[in-house]
């Protein structure tokens, strides 16, 4: 029989070194791990390369949690690889003073560069990017006379989810608008952290209704209600 | 009128029946607002949801339901719920029929930019890169100028969002359509001259013989 | 309002015409629309190209239905694209006469080309096939010292799938191992015809089980148990 | 011992506690039958499902769930189903841990070849290409000649499924591990010599000292 892989928090947070890469789910406020955040937080782990969708908040504000905002005031993440960084003054802020290394990725194709790596793909072809910026340095590949980037996979070293309903074997519903990045997320790290907000009994969720398998998950945090 | 509603209630005319659209944060949102009752729009929002909803009532908010703005939403009957993967091959794959968001500037070929002004704000292109180069048509609603300054453009001065993809543009002072031909000032709002639009505006635009007023009630 | 989407399999088959291009789900029997490939086959619509998983069964076998094996048998497909012809004897011995052209493509990779299509990518890249026969004439692209096979997108004019709970909207979920390749091809098609296996009330089903979006579904016909 | 039920107890004894395994069609579908009581291993099946129970018993047959071979099975708790480029996610993404499939032919340096005989018979690779290329462990299970002819070969005479993958061979007479080194013979079957195994085997191989016999009750 495999062992429970329920852990505190605080027991999460220690398995994260400086220099990691980190894959955190979350759309704004809405599906990030927040419990595990303010726990890494804490921690005050450095130097850490973070893949998200965006800079979050740079507090909390009432109920709505900053999400990984805090990390960035708290001058925590030394590379941010995000699709949005208006939210968070003070991301803007260590980028202009080179504090902190920022590096803009449109929305769907960090999705797909993600997903590109949890699925064993070299990279995909996207139609999006062409003509701005976002094509510096980029392989462009023409299929049947269109042209597209190539965008490689992207992995992480850890990625830290948001799960609604989880069973003790780590299978993973999501709930709502909470799901955005998380299962894509949950299959391209090595090591994958999931924070529920409620925890069941094997058996419990509908196979046809679990999102995320529980083979790629590795630890699961009681995160409760927020 | 307030200019803001007159642009959002002209850009809800060009939404028909069975569409699915995208709406941009800001004044874009406010286009929901004015459709036409009984018609059957699906409002996809890219954070994953197809079915948004109106926002719910004071106290019924839900922090796991937001649109893309993480502005609390509903979603109606016979929504989805996906993954960001999912979102953007909705709106990638072509099956976005309608995006409407803002832009910093327009150019009359089509051109827009709205991620990002060098050395002063940048934001980032969050979802605006795929929607602009998915959606089946890209409207882009916007007060007419900036500080006084012109929003469409010969040729836009800042950084791109994508490259001939505007379809049409709806501001305060006219709605545009991007065409072969160049651009077109198909609607004119009342008490507004061309040539009020001409000093308003950097690019180039033709102005046809049956050029229609603004019909907003 | 828009109007009712439910249609019989009859006026469906009628929506086909000689030459299409189809994608037609299921995995061997399971999955597939087979009160829609029975009509079809009665319709005797002929020079498809389908594309599907596999070429089913010469014919119904007690209750384990043949699949698209029937359309093969009756001569109505010109042009196969599948993974696996093995369990239908006629498929070989007609691409042995050359009645039919048969095109064989890995299982994966035939995934992420429908999907490629509906999502809009240009193409991915795969190291599946590399130094087999699946790489003749296809393009190989190097990332980071890595070579890919590039795969191109599939698309079709329509998709026959089969749903186990459909809302009258359109909306879908399937039911155990009857996934497989319908979600997929329903984004890659102009029009998508479900059969599902039971029609419910719009706001029945929990829109975090949604599988397909009903934007995707031009007409629904009910199956009914099969 | 039947060979085929030597095979399969020998192939379960390489699974973990913990793995993912994708067990191919015929001889190592039988491997589940023996892997250790009490051990965790997770079976996927490429038609779309995670946690692959044995098969139900007769009359309780559900159409809507069946193996990757077609045929009625059930699922364990904790299981899910999957859409088939999810499925292949898996498998390509390096996911599952280890491969049991049959061959026609494999080579001393890892090829096989499993889906075409030319001119004779061309079932198709199914899946075989994806989970050759993608599993962590490729273990070929299978007899060890076809009417005495050799499958494991200096050179695979038939078209490839994949070129390099096979980490194991396993077959009634011998357990092959492919190495940077060569093929090296690991295990040798009870009652049979490195003499029967050479005339049976068309690949060069190596043979430690310290081979040891196939422990199988």
């Amino acid at each position: 029989m495999s062992k429970s892989k329920i852990i505190t928090a605080e027991i999460a947070a220690d398995l994260i070194r400086e220099g990691d890469t980190l894959m955190i789910g979350g759309f704004l406020s809405c599906g990030a791990p927040h419990r595990l955040i303010d726990e890494l937080c804490n921690k005050k782990v450095e130097n850490l390369t973070v893949i998200c969708n965006d800079s979050g908040f740079a507090e909390d504000i009432g109920n709505i949690k900053a999400g990984i905002g805090k990390l960035i005031v708290n001058k925590q993440i030394s590379h941010l690889i995000s699709t949005h960084i208006g939210t968070n003054k003070e991301t803007g802020k260590q980028m202009n003073t080179g504090e902190a290394k920022v590096t803009l990725v449109p929305q769907g194709t960090l999705a797909e560069q993600i997903r590109a790596a949890g699925f064993g793909l070299g990279g995909i072809l996207t139609p999006t990017g062409l003509k701005t910026e976002v094509e510096k340095d980029k392989q462009k590949i023409v299929v049947d006379r269109k042209t597209y980037l190539l965008e490689k996979p992207m992995r992480g070293d850890v990625a830290l989810i948001k799960g609604a309903i989880v069973d003790r074997k780590g299978n993973i519903c999501y709930s709502k608008t909470e799901r955005n990045f998380n299962p894509l997320m949950a299959m391209a790290c090595d090591r994958v952290i999931v924070e529920a907000a409620k925890i069941v009994e094997v058996g419990e969720i509908d196979p046809d209704n679990v999102v995320t398998s529980h083979i790629f998950v590795d630890y699961i945090v009681d995160g409760g209600k927020l | 009128m307030n200019p803001k509603v007159l642009i959002a209630k002209r850009a809800a005319k060009e939404l028909n029946d069975g569409n699915v659209v995208n709406l941009g944060i800001g004044l874009p949102t406010m286009v929901a607002n004015y459709i036409e009752s009984g018609q059957d729009i699906t409002f996809q929002s890219e954070n994953g949801i197809m079915g948004l909803g109106p926002a719910p009532e004071k106290g019924n908010e839900d922090l796991r339901l937001t649109n893309a703005g993480g502005q609390p939403v509903t979603a109606n009957p016979g929504a989805m719920y996906f993954d960001s993967a999912t979102s953007f091959g909705i709106i990638r794959g072509g099956h976005v029929d309608v995006t409407i968001l803002g832009a910093l500037q327009v150019s009359q070929s089509g051109d827009i930019a709205n991620w990002k002004i060098p050395g002063k704000m940048v934001p980032g292109m969050g979802g605006a890169m795929d929607l602009v180069s998915g959606a089946k048509r890209v409207i882009v609603a916007m007060l007419h100028t900036q500080k006084g300054n012109p929003k469409i453009m010969k040729k836009c001065s800042l950084p791109l969002t994508a490259a001939g993809k505007v379809t049409d543009i709806i501001t305060e002072m006219g709605v545009f359509k991007i065409t072969n031909k160049g651009m077109v000032l198909e609607e004119i709002a009342p008490d507004t001259t061309i040539d009020d639009i001409k000093k308003a505006t950097d690019a180039e635009f033709l102005v046809p013989d049956d050029i229609k007023t603004i019909d907003i009630k």
